[in-house]
């Protein structure tokens, strides 16, 4: 991998919660239009970087760098679309008491507040939500509240929404943490078949994930986190067979 | 400089009663984590229940302190019984329980209305009391009385939960209430006692801002709200802060009118919580 | 939206209805009635002073019904809660006017009450008579509106000279609550007193519900006056005085008329000695009205306007007797008393509706009792 | 009739009330306890201005609106940093600044004197002053504050708001600046109150401070709870009951001496057995 392939790295990331480094001085790179998933054992910081990715945790120390060009030491959550960037979130974030098409057509609306005052959705709007929510086979669920979804098909409204969002915007990056968590084994072939369009339409996806055979089947770069701090990466062959990979996750 | 240790002495004394209400206001935030506005009205109903024992029924008078703080203490478990724990249990959230809290504080104040009628009491038989000279101010025997009282409670409290398995367990639910009933702690039990405590502490503030001044039915809601200012610039739900925000209140109230007309005091303590809110919103102490 | 609209008119044709129903069957049945409205904070801060009030026009009314009414009808009270909030006296004044149809309203007690009931009274032609309101914003709110209570500029002035020119006294400090009549009345004691030649060292107030003046009175103190003008209510001047002997606050202390309410001097015991303060010229409630209140409400407390709510109800019963319940009869009738002697005051109207004149003497409290000022 | 007419008046008012703050609290999920600082703003620019300065009706009504939306942009300024009981504590702060502010200022307000003698409406030499024409002002002014927030919470701007109250960081996360949300509806709220604001100080004729305490707002607040949070027609029902509960509580013959209180402790229970038993109010489609 060449440096200008690299669409996101971070120098020295580093995030602390009272006084213990979630994220400690991290220096990675995520290759353009490749999935790179991120693994490691629990409490290794995944979930804390893509927070702090994605400003929900402000940066300690270090910064991101975006497309080579953009330097960040701060990002505040609701820059992240403009430097083309959306996200699932671990635990299911969904908008509860909202019928479930306003989930995902709330995202795909104008961002300024008086854009937003006197905008209708037109059908161009319906249709990309209906695009979306069909992929993840929820367009049947529209009507409903979210909060009336079973645990499944919550996490797939969770992806149908940054699908949309993707769509609509030329999103180049997306972080999906743990998508597969708790899915039936439908709905995984599901998420899977989206992740691997999403890569071949050019897109960098960024993976959290603990099942090593999707990590396997999906990833083409592995880095392996411990502790907060980098462990390892390479190809998910070379990175899964080796051995401080697996002492890590086995636990000292 | 007599007026400057003067208005200090006042504030010390003002924050001696916040710091009552905001102990247990914190520590009911602590284990419930929602804004108890009932916990005004039971200032008021500790100041009654002493009312009618002492003065009505001529009970003694320490005895008296003891069973209207018991009443008033009683007063909060039974508001948690029959109202929030059944609300907790439907796991409302907490803006549903401030809400709730609001409806009981209107009825139960309206209740002593009714039968107290809304005359102003007061409690103290001793007039004309002879001011102690402190630092160049004066103090009577009430507010001094009432700043030990202040003081034995804190250290009672902070005895308590320190130093008994109870005490664990109030911690334990602060810190995470989910972990505490997974490690076999009764939560419903402690939370009651806990509002039984916390309620019983606002029942004294009752009784002896009863002494200072006086008691009327709709004392409640200031006590209440200095109570909540006292906790939030302390840090919420952090108990030694809640005592440091109280004094922090008191004397900033007190100090603040020496520069600007008295009748904006309540403005003042509201200006200090916004300016707390922007700049320290975690209060002094973070829990 | 529709359907909004639907169940709107549901329950306003409903309560239309309800309203209907009890009007025609009061009417029916019960002509040997007069009905009059009493109006003032029976809930919120000011409730106790309404409460006082209440009982005292309950007592003149049973007064009258056992004297065997007005030309031998009965009168019959029908009291609401105006909460010393504009909207709520409206909403009483309202539903007393149409619907309980009274002939005349006692009340409110705060100016806010009588102001906001002021245009719904004269429109109706209906007697508002206030025993409490001392606005002078009410001296022309119109035709039917009337006041037994003096217009706060009287003892005011009355005071100012007193101190001034009396005691002698240069420096004065000033002390009040926030309320219309407290400050009328600081009000005019301060704009007379500076006339007169005297100096304000001081002026401090404090919200009508608040009970610690501590801080107000260290900043007092430290002026160093030699007299206090404190206008307050009973609550406000029982902390008050207390909270001054403690902090050493040596000047003497004068109050307004709101002090003749015994249970000051009762609760302050010898910390009001020195004190001084207006009453209307050598009124001491008759012994026997302070019991029979006492009775009514369960305690000792006899506010200042409870005796003139006791007045206000004698006077339009006085005036009735003749008058009948004719209500512009009434009025030209309330226009004409001149010097009733009531057990608050002496009354005569002027044109305005206001009382004439207001003559005081000074109270001194010695030994825990209030005495003529020597 | 006349007794009718006044009630119908007051609803009108409160219902414009409880729609401008259900959109901060029923759409947004942001519990604003201070509402009637807003109100009393409203209240107070119509009753200063057509009083001291002799401005039209109409006019001192755009002029109250304007100060009010014009605080709200300051205070939502901090406020909108904040959210759940903090939120409700600072708004709750705020009206108690801006009830310091309406007694203490003399030059401005006349304090606790209040304002009286404050004109009913005229318009191109239509008057307004009988009891029925002002009914009809006031619900034109309710239906175009009605049409006003269902345009709002119709918007994309409105979904925005819902999904602020589901989960603010979520929707941050697609790019919104929430905080400009927030900021804008309370503003817009403010401005509505302001509208009741004027038509109050200008049916009942006067204006002073007790009007617009905490307690009035927790009772703006309880319409909406009541009638149901996140739904307008909600914010119409509840103001009808509630301000109607009390009328009727007044012939339901509860002994003289207790009936005032016996009516808040009806109206403190409501609000307990709701909060108990339909959290989400009478039509609400949001549950607290």
């Amino acid at each position: 991998m060449t440096k200008t392939d690299a669409i996101l790295k971070t120098k020295g990331l580093t995030k602390r919660f009272d006084g213990v480094r979630a994220v400690d001085d991290l220096s990675i790179s995520i290759a353009k239009g490749k999935v790179t998933s991120v693994i490691g054992p629990n409490g290794s910081g995944k979930t804390t970087l893509t927070n702090v990715l994605s400003g929900l945790a402000e940066i300690d120390g270090g910064c991101v760098v975006l497309h080579g060009t953009v330097t960040l030491k701060k990002i505040r959550p609701f820059d992240m679309p403009s430097y083309g960037m959306a996200r699932t979130f671990q635990e299911v974030r969904l908008f509860e008491q909202m019928p479930v098409i306003d989930n995902v057509l709330v995202v795909l609306t104008e961002r300024s507040v008086f854009g937003a005052l006197f905008e209708r959705h037109g059908a161009f709007h319906e249709r990309q939500a209906e695009e979306a929510l069909k992929k993840v086979g929820l367009w049947e669920k529209r009507g409903g509240l979210a909060s009336g979804l079973s645990y499944g098909q919550r996490k797939l409204l969770e992806i149908a929404r940054v699908l949309a969002v993707s769509a609509g915007r030329q999103m180049d990056i997306i972080i999906f943490d743990e998508p597969f968590a708790g899915l039936f084994p439908k709905m995984v072939k599901t998420v899977s078949s989206i992740i691997r369009e999403l890569r071949d339409e050019g897109r960098t996806v960024i993976l959290i994930e603990h099942n090593m055979d999707l990590i396997r089947e999906l990833s083409d770069h592995v880095i392996v986190m411990d502790s907060g701090r980098f462990l390892a990466e390479g190809s998910p062959a070379e990175v899964l067979e080796r051995r401080d990979v697996i002492e890590a996750y086995l636990g000292e | 400089m007599e007026i400057l240790s003067q208005l200090i002495l006042n504030g010390v004394m003002a924050g001696a009663l916040y710091a009552l209400m905001a102990l247990g206001f914190n520590l009911i935030y602590g284990v419930t984590r929602f804004f108890n506005l009932a916990h005004g009205v039971l200032a008021a109903i500790g100041g009654y229940a002493f009312f009618t024992l002492s003065k009505m029924l001529g009970l003694n008078i320490y005895l008296s302190v003891a069973t209207g703080v018991a009443i008033a203490g009683l007063a909060g478990y039974g508001f948690d019984r029959l109202v929030y724990s059944k609300l907790r249990k439907r796991k409302a959230s907490n803006l549903v329980l401030l809400v709730a809290s609001l409806g009981v504080f209107t009825t139960a104040q309206a209740a002593l209305s009714i039968i107290f009628t809304s005359q102003f009491q007061t409690l103290s038989e001793t007039a004309g009391q002879e001011a102690l000279s402190v630092l160049g101010g004066v103090v009577t025997r009430t507010q001094v009385i009432i700043i030990f009282s202040s003081l034995a409670s804190m250290l009672g409290l902070a005895a308590l939960l320190n130093g008994t398995s109870f005490g664990k367990a109030v911690r334990a639910i602060s810190d995470d209430e989910e972990v505490a009933r997974m490690v076999g702690i009764n939560t419903g039990r402690v939370t009651g006692y806990v509002f039984f405590i916390g309620s019983a502490l606002a029942g004294l503030a009752g009784i002896l801002v009863g002494f200072d001044t006086g008691i009327q039915p709709t004392m409640g809601m200031g006590l209440l709200l200095k109570g909540v200012i006292a906790s939030i610039i302390g840090g919420v739900g952090n108990i030694y802060g809640g005592v440091l925000g109280a004094f922090l209140l008191g004397l900033v109230e007190n100090l603040g009118i020496w520069m600007i007309p008295g009748e904006w005091k309540d403005a003042v303590s509201f200006l200090l919580l916004i300016v707390f809110l922007v700049f320290r919103p975690q209060g002094i102490i973070k829990r | 939206m529709k359907k909004t609209f639907k169940a709107l008119f549901g329950v306003i044709a409903l309560i239309s209805l309800a309203a209907g129903c009890s009007k025609s069957g009061k009417e029916a049945g019960e002509a040997n009635i007069i009905r009059i409205g009493s109006v003032g904070p029976l809930t919120s801060d000011l409730a106790y002073i309404g409460e006082n009030m209440k009982a005292a026009v309950e007592l003149a009314s049973d007064e009258i019904n056992s004297a065997g009414g007005i030309k031998g009808k009965k009168i019959e009270i029908i009291y609401e809660d105006g909460k010393c909030d504009p909207k709520e006296a409206a909403n009483a004044a309202n539903k007393l006017i149409n619907i309980d149809k009274v002939t005349a309203i006692i009340g409110g007690l705060c100016s806010s009450e009588t102001l906001a009931m002021a245009p719904l009274a004269e429109k109706s032609k209906v007697i508002l008579l206030s025993a409490g309101s001392t606005n002078p914003g009410i001296t022309n709110a119109g035709d039917y509106i009337f006041r037994n209570v003096p217009s706060d500029s009287f003892q005011g002035v009355y005071a100012a000279k007193y101190v001034r020119t009396k005691l002698n006294k240069q420096r004065v400090a000033l002390l009040k609550c926030l309320s219309d009549w407290c400050l009328g009345v600081n009000d005019s004691f301060k704009a007379e007193f500076v006339r007169l030649g005297g100096e304000i060292v001081g002026e401090e107030a404090f919200p009508q519900d608040s009970r610690d003046l501590r801080g107000q009175l260290v900043k007092i103190k430290a002026a160093n006056p030699e007299l206090v003008y404190f206008v307050s209510y009973t609550e406000g001047t029982i902390v008050g005085l207390r909270q001054m002997r403690e902090l050493g606050v040596k000047a003497p202390v004068f109050g307004a008329d709101a002090w003749s309410d015994p249970k000051i001097w009762e609760s302050v015991k010898g910390d009001g000695d020195g004190a001084m303060y207006l009453e209307p010229a050598n009124k001491a409630y008759p012994e026997g009205f302070v019991d029979a209140l006492s009775k009514k409400t369960g305690g000792k407390e006899i506010n200042v306007y409870a005796p003139r709510a006791y007045d206000a109800l004698k006077i339009l019963a006085s005036v009735m007797e003749t008058a009948g319940t004719d209500t512009v009869l009434i009025k030209k009738g309330i226009y004409g008393v001149a010097d009733y002697k009531g057990i608050a005051d002496n009354y005569t109207f002027d044109a305005n509706g206001d009382i004439k004149n207001a003559d005081y003497s000074v109270r001194e409290v010695r030994g825990g009792k209030a005495a003529g000022a020597k | 009739m006349d007794y009718i007419l006044h009630l119908a008046t007051l609803v009108i008012i409160y219902a414009i009330l409880g729609l401008s703050l259900n959109l901060v609290v029923g759409y947004t999920g942001l519990l604003a306890s201070g509402h009637a600082a807003f109100y009393g703003i409203g209240a107070y620019s119509t009753a200063i201005l057509t009083t001291s300065l002799g401005v039209n009706f109409f006019a001192s009504m755009a002029a109250g609106i304007a100060a009010s939306a014009g605080a709200a942009f300051l205070i939502g300024a901090v406020l909108s940093r904040f959210d759940g009981d903090y939120y409700a504590l600072v708004s709750l702060g705020f009206n108690v600044i801006i009830y310091s502010v309406f007694l203490n200022w003399h030059g401005l307000t006349r304090g606790p004197l209040g304002i009286p003698g404050v004109p009913r409406p005229a318009l191109f030499g239509m008057d307004f002053s009988s009891g029925v024409f002002f009914l009809a002002l006031a619900a034109c002014f309710l239906a175009l504050t009605f049409l006003a927030a269902r345009f709002v919470a119709r918007s994309s701007f409105g979904r925005v708001l819902k999904s602020i109250r589901e989960d603010e960081k979520a929707i941050q996360v697609f790019g919104y600046n929430t905080v400009y949300f927030k900021l804008a509806i309370f503003v817009i709220s403010a401005g509505m109150a302001a509208v009741a604001g004027s038509l109050v100080a200008s049916y009942i004729n006067f204006v002073d401070p007790s009007s617009f305490t905490v307690m009035e707002s927790v009772f703006i607040l309880a319409i909406i709870i009541f009638g149901g949070l996140s739904s307008l027609k909600g914010s119409v029902i509840g103001a009808l009951v509630l301000v109607l509960l009390p009328e009727a509580l007044r012939f339901a013959g509860f002994p003289q001496a207790i009936a005032a209180q016996m009516r808040h402790v009806v109206y403190g229970l409501f609000l307990v057995v709701l909060m108990l038993y339909r959290p989400q109010g009478l039509f609400g489609e949001f549950k607290l």
